[in-house]
């Protein structure tokens, strides 16, 4: 790793479904609850809504860290969304380990929207692990790399992803 | 149909009478057998509550014998507490690669687990074989009422031996009405005969078989077919026993022959209780089956006598037979003894090597 | 170029005591686009929301951006808003910068900075925005109502009484369901006939109620409001309009077939109705044991009925209607306990039989006319043993779940036993009594001072022996082996979803859980609807449950459907998936996904390449269609896509929080 | 004379050593619920001071010493009735070898002329590599005192061929032998691992 600029904070997205995490985040802010003001929570309407390529847009335009975020296994408002994100997530975590990544980068959590502890402990954890691993420096070139190298595997193809984006993939 | 063969060891002792029986019926349907080389004993019950490794080294190593000397083999055993052991080993190593290693490291050798391993009741209940097995028949068994009896090691656990219903197995059930015999529906067939602990508990033990009579008597059973030289045991040799208790009770005694299923088959096909070993039983077996092969004029024989040879014996013994009302004694040597065993053998004689070798052993 | 205009709220302090509110509007002007940014004291209040309206029309805005709290609280508030301006109420991003900014965060220049990027996220997200609208969605208001049991026909009753015209479909020949076979019912003893059979007269005479028997469910399609439902109304060979219901025909057939209602204790004929009470009280012809549909012998219902209403040329009919909303009742059936437990017989021993079969036994109008005898010999049982738990909390060989009815009809079978054959004993082998219920511990204790020896434990092994049954316990209280030599056994077994229900589900878009019941959209708050909209549960169709629990939750959802038609329309969702027909490729991966149904393959005819081609594409029907995205991820072409959460969208916000 | 448990007097060591059965037998004692399924079907119940349920209660309970003390799983006859219909799928007969065995590690043997007839079964294995029902049965009689049992069978057998003077055994005695052997000092040191505090795994 190299010379960290003192003053950097590492830029964390977290992708969360309106109807679990987003409203548990809220919950936090209502409690009062203090996390690292690093994180950026960008709302979907599901956790199935996450396309893997958000993901690896946010990699490559710069954030250190991402977070994907959906409702408890079998409490998805929208049935069976979630089943869909993990495992399509799971997959996907895989390939961006084989790139390289850092698997503590990229985290799936399932929280739900009384989980305000919950939520307010996971931003802690996970800002904590990416401020400690550095800046994201793999890049658009890296990940692309490890990704064609992965969908010779296989697991790009998957996923939809490795190819040409921007259209996304799906994990069925 | 061709399989490596674990006799178990019994085969040549108590269980002598299943492996000439089985023997007779697999010669006339062209089983062929091809014993494992260098087999050793399967540890049973007292392996198991010994240690849980040597539970499943010592059939794994007669198991990775067959494996090596006769491959593509499939193995079968007469014994249903063998046929238990080695099934416990081979589900063990299917289990998965870290259970296979720890096997091949106690065994010291390759052990894959691609052979099935067969009890004999399921070789000769596959659809061709019974069909061949039928073929062979002569005098049929004219309706006897037998309780098929399958034990414990059978069915238990159903996951590991892949048997049938453990609650009511009906393979043997099919077999003996194949035979001609009536299958009676009775509520014992798979409760436990107590295994070793007729020697080592025989307090408590005798009233398991003494139950497994007593349903078996209530349904009208005139014989029980067993699957397992034990399980035989247990029945036939304490029979006497548990007469003479119920007796001083004032009970009524049973009057029930124990056989191997194999030997009501090979009686089927026109087999001599000789050459089928039904004259080594402890409580009288020949005279019902005999009668039981007999064709009364009510019905007629099941199949074309003429092919047999033997079918002629069977009526000209039948006047011979011991009364039906058996008596409560110890029943009387039988007429002819095997040949292996030594002629008119003196009690000390069979005793005194045994008792030797117990004596150096327990020195060790 | 799109227009945007920027507003900040310092909610009081509870933003601007952590953000630095001016930064963040002098930082908003920068971005692209963004003609006008400024801030609020209180944006949600009248004059905060005045401000905003007069800078629409003062700067020509196109779309706004408001960071303040979260969308949760007041985007529809800020749309409703909207809707006064010449605005678009879906052009408006909200930016969270109170719950999930202001009020986690202590560090003001963290804050601020914080909040900055997240307006930057609504920026430029609402600058891909494009206009939604909602469509209105006619309701149809005539409800159907699946299975003719006690649940089906209260919530029926309860709709028609409401004014709604309903239709029941009943797969077996008469309605009355399980209900009307049981003898007497818990705690009360109410005779069930009693209080059954008239609810059934009520629904078959009810101007409101159309009654199919013999019928099911063929195809639904459509959504709420507009169901588009198949009936199969099976064949019945005897013309209903011109049957008297006379009965001549039954007490004539020469056949007799064991009788299902009576659950093979008693026997009915080829041309039967079910039981005495049954409605429609006419009958119907057993295609499969009828002589004349067997083997064209016989024909003597044909001859003999007064009025000619036999038809054996009768076919099954197929209709297809249009219904509002839908209420399944399709109850639950008795677990198989003989193909499940090899060691109470199997189904062997005929005097091992089932609660259900008891309740015929014991039944007046049964096959003993009320007479406890047993089924193999006809004499009446001295010692009886009832086994509860059959098949319920036994995840081995039946289903994990408690079964809830089965302690309280347990009861009820040792009580009407012993009140019967007051000589008689009776023993009640169980796990735990579950009596939750008003009356029913009392009924449970009175049942024990009644003479029923309650032992705790499951029974091993039942087994017959010298006429008897033995059955093999533990009384696990003394820790020692019981055995029962009893006359009969009941088993009080396990309660299972319909045959139906899978089929019936997958049909309708409505969940099953791992047993098969059919899910409720919530487990507490939301009981009787289900995830797909104008589709509501009653009944045991749900899980097991009692008559009592049975009727309240049709009430229920008879009063959801009530609800539903009160409204002439619905609004639908405007943030739905769309397909893009020009890129899909028709691989049916969002059909699939699609956990509403919502998606069909459409076959289209258009011009590519300059030919025309005719192949299928996807199509969402905005009715059904819930906007959760699901679809979108599965396409691999990118044709599908969510309006107001587009990959665009979401992928401008990504990159503005990085390069901005 | 009903004793009290005193449930708080449950040591670590005692639950440690309750897990390790639980992991022996591939089991979660939690999965019971005392249905007493299994002990009403128990064939060997009537000689048991406890039944197959209740010792699974002192588990529970952690009353290990009392579990591992109690009579039941040397009578047991490992007939397998009771894993096979318990409703829970809790393989009660497991926990009784694996209880057996553990009490056999720390020198307890409640029914002696059990643990006679298996020690002699498998010493006769390691000497044969064959079992050799006459000897067995008459090892049995020496070591466990009843020398009458079962005397006046042995001429029968003698006279049915069932039993002779030829002895039976494997070519390849030391295979075998060592087999045994390497299992038995596993064994043994496992019981040296729980004497010297708490026990790990047994399997």
């Amino acid at each position: 790793m190299s010379v960290v600029d003192e003053k950097w904070e590492p830029t964390v997205l977290a992708f969360c479904c309106h109807w679990c995490t987003y409203s548990g985040a809220d919950l936090a802010g209502l409690n009062r609850m203090n996390y690292p003001a690093n994180i950026r929570v960008l709302r979907v309407p599901c956790s199935g809504r996450v396309n893997p390529q958000y993901v690896l847009t946010a990699f490559n335009k710069g954030c250190d860290g991402v977070l994907v975020c959906g409702c408890h296994p079998g409490d998805c408002h929208y049935v069976s969304g979630n089943y869909y994100a993990k495992r399509r997530m799971m997959a996907f975590k895989r390939l961006l380990e084989y790139t390289g990544l850092e698997p503590e980068r990229f985290q799936v959590r399932w929280i739900s929207g009384s989980e305000a502890g919950k939520f307010r402990d996971t931003v802690v954890d996970f800002c904590e692990k990416v401020r400690a691993l550095g800046p994201y420096t793999g890049g658009a070139v890296s990940l692309s790399e490890g990704l064609g190298a992965g969908a010779e595997l296989g697991v790009g193809a998957e996923l939809g992803v490795g190819a040409e984006l921007p259209q996304g993939g799906d994990a069925q | 149909m061709k399989y490596a063969y674990f006799p178990g060891c019994s085969a040549n002792s108590t269980g002598i009478s299943f492996t000439l029986s089985a023997d007779y019926v697999g010669g006339r349907i062209g089983l062929e057998l091809e014993e494992i080389p260098d087999w050793c004993c399967c540890g049973t019950s007292a392996a198991l509550v010994t240690s849980a490794d040597l539970s499943l080294a010592l059939p794994a190593r007669s198991l990775a014998l067959a494996e090596q000397h006769l491959p593509g083999l499939d193995v079968a055993t007469p014994c249903a507490g063998c046929f238990a052991s080695l099934k416990g080993a081979q589900h063990y190593v299917r289990r998965g690669t870290e259970q296979r290693a720890h096997v091949e490291q106690l065994i010291e050798m390759p052990y894959a687990a691609t052979a099935e391993v067969y009890s004999f009741l399921e070789v000769m209940a596959q659809p061709e074989v019974s069909e061949q097995i039928a073929s062979q028949l002569t005098t049929g068994l004219n309706g006897l009422k037998v309780a098929s009896y399958y034990g414990c090691a059978l069915v238990r656990p159903a996951d590991v031996t892949q048997f049938e219903d453990p609650e009511n197995p009906q393979s043997m059930d099919r077999l003996m009405e194949l035979a001609g015999a009536e299958a009676i529906s009775w509520a014992y067939k798979t409760e436990c005969c107590g295994a070793s602990h007729q020697i080592s508990e025989p307090k408590g033990a005798r009233l398991l078989v003494e139950r497994i009579f007593a349903d078996a008597a209530a349904n009208g059973a005139e014989a029980i077919a067993c699957a397992c030289p034990l399980c035989l045991l247990n029945l036939d040799l304490r029979e006497a026993e548990i007469n003479a208790t119920r007796q001083a009770r004032g009970e009524q005694p049973f009057d029930i022959p124990i056989y191997y299923f194999t030997e009501l088959l090979g009686a089927a096909m026109g087999g001599s209780a000789k050459q089928l070993g039904i004259d080594r039983h402890f409580w009288p077996a020949e005279a019902l089956v005999q009668r039981a092969v007999s064709p009364s004029p009510a019905e007629p024989v099941l199949d074309d006598a003429g092919l047999k040879p033997d079918s002629a014996d069977a009526p000209a013994a039948a006047p011979t037979a011991a009364p039906m009302a058996a008596p409560m004694a110890t029943p009387e040597q039988p007429a002819e003894p095997a040949a292996e065993a030594p002629a008119a053998a003196p009690a000390e004689a069979a005793a005194t090597p045994a008792t030797a070798v117990a004596k150096e052993v327990a020195d060790e | 170029m799109s227009r945007i205009g920027v507003f900040i709220c310092h909610c009081g302090s509870n933003i601007a005591g952590t953000v630095d509110v001016a930064r963040v509007v002098e930082a908003a002007r920068s971005f692209p686009n963004v003609v006008v940014a400024d801030d609020n004291k209180y944006t949600c209040s009248d004059p905060g929301q005045q401000s905003i309206k007069e800078a629409i029309v003062e700067y020509n805005l196109d779309r706004i951006v408001i960071a303040s709290c979260s969308p949760r609280m007041h985007e529809l508030t800020f749309r409703k808003m909207l809707k006064d301006t010449s605005i678009n109420p879906y052009m408006l991003e909200i930016a969270n910068i109170r719950e999930q900014c202001s009020w986690v965060h202590k560090d003001i220049e963290a804050g601020t900075v914080k909040a900055i990027d997240l307006v930057k996220m609504a920026t430029a997200k609402v600058d891909k925005d494009t206009p939604l609208f909602t469509t209105t969605i006619p309701i149809n208001k005539r409800a159907l109502v699946i299975g003719g049991g006690i649940a089906g026909m209260q919530a029926a009753l309860d709709i028609a009484d409401a004014g709604y015209p309903v239709t029941i479909v009943e797969a077996e020949p008469s309605l009355g369901g399980k209900m009307v076979m049981l003898d007497k019912t818990f705690p009360t003893m109410d005779c069930s006939a009693c209080i059954c059979t008239p609810k059934m007269a009520d629904v078959g005479s009810h101007p409101n109620i159309t009654v199919k028997t013999l019928s099911e469910v063929e195809q639904v399609s459509g959504y709420v409001g507009n169901f588009e439902v198949t009936i199969r109304e099976k064949a019945k060979y005897v013309d209903y309009a011109t049957c008297t219901g006379c009965g001549l025909c039954e007490t004539k057939c020469p056949t007799k077939v064991a009788s299902e209602f009576d659950q093979g204790l008693g026997q009915r004929k080829a041309i039967y109705k079910p039981f005495a009470q049954a409605v429609p009280s006419k009958p119907t012809i057993d295609a499969a044991h009828c002589r004349k549909l067997t083997s064209d012998k016989c024909g003597v219902c044909e001859k003999l009925c007064p009025t000619k209403a036999i038809n054996f040329a009768d076919e099954d009919k197929l209709t297809t209607e249009t219904y509002g909303a839908i209420v399944v009742a399709i109850g639950y059936k008795l677990i198989d306990w003989g193909a499940l437990y090899g060691e109470y017989g199997g189904g062997r021993y005929s005097d091992v039989i089932s609660g259900l079969q008891f309740e015929r036994l014991v039944n007046a109008s049964g096959p003993t006319e009320g007479h406890i005898t047993r089924p193999s010999d006809g004499t009446e049982p001295k010692t009886v043993a009832i086994i509860k738990c059959v098949g319920s909390r036994d995840p081995e060989k039946g289903r994990s779940y408690c079964s809830r009815a089965c302690c309280m009809y347990g009861a009820k079978h040792a009580h009407q036993y012993l009140d019967k054959v007051p000589d008689g004993r009776c023993y009640v082998f169980y796990m735990d009594v579950r009596t939750p219920g008003k009356g029913y511990d009392e009924f449970y204790m009175n049942t024990q001072h009644d003479g029923a020896v309650y032992l705790r434990g499951r029974v091993s092994k039942i087994f017959e022996q010298g006429g008897k049954l033995i059955c093999k316990g533990e009384d696990t209280l003394i820790g020692k082996q019981v055995e029962v030599a009893a006359d009969m056994v009941v088993l009080e077994t396990a309660m299972v979803p319909a045959d139906a229900a899978d089929r019936l589900g997958s049909m309708l878009g409505v969940t099953r859980d791992k047993d098969l019941w059919l899910s409720e959209a919530h487990p507490k708050l939301r009981p009787v609807e289900t995830n797909s909209g104008g589709i509501y549960l009653a009944g045991t169709c749900q899980g097991p449950k009692d008559i009592p629990d049975s009727v309240a939750q049709a009430s229920a959802a008879a009063m959801k459907v009530a609800i539903l038609f009160s409204k002439d329309e619905l609004e639908s969702n405007a943030m739905i998936a769309g397909s893009d027909a020009s890129l899909c490729n028709g691989c049916g991966a969002c059909v699939n996904i699609c956990p509403y149904s919502a998606i069909t393959l459409e076959e289209v005819t258009r011009r590519e390449n300059s030919r025309m081609v005719t192949r299928q594409v996807s199509r969402v029907n905005p009715g059904l269609c819930q906007g959760c995205g699901a679809c979108t991820v599965a396409c691999k072409p990118g044709a599908m896509d969510l309006k107001g959460f587009s990959d665009e969208q979401i992928m401008k916000e990504v990159e503005a929080l990085c390069q901005w | 004379m009903v004793q009290i448990l005193d449930l708080s007097a449950a040591t670590q060591a005692d639950l440690g050593s309750v897990a390790a059965i639980a992991k022996s037998a591939g089991v979660d004692f939690d999965d019971c619920y005392q249905c007493g399924k299994c002990s009403a079907g128990c064939p060997m119940a009537h000689e048991m001071d406890f039944l197959p349920r209740q010792v699974i209660r002192l588990l529970q309970l952690g009353q290990y010493q009392e579990a591992l003390g109690a009579h039941t799983p040397w009578v047991c006859a490992n007939c397998m009735v009771c894993s096979a219909r318990c409703p829970q799928g809790v393989d009660i007969a497991a926990i009784m070898l694996s209880l057996r065995r553990a009490a056999k590690r720390a020198g307890l043997r409640p029914e002696k002329e059990t643990d006679i007839f298996d020690d002699i079964f498998v010493g006769n294995i390691r000497r044969f590599g064959k079992s050799n029902e006459a000897v067995l049965a008459g090892m049995f009689n020496l070591k466990s005192g009843h020398l009458m049992q079962d005397v006046l069978n042995a001429p029968k057998m003698a006279v049915r061929g069932m039993i002779g003077p030829k002895l039976h055994s494997v070519h390849d005695k030391d295979a075998v032998r060592q087999l045994v052997d390497k299992c038995l000092a596993a064994e043994k040191a496992k019981g040296q691992a729980a004497q010297s505090g708490g026990e790990v795994s047994p399997s």
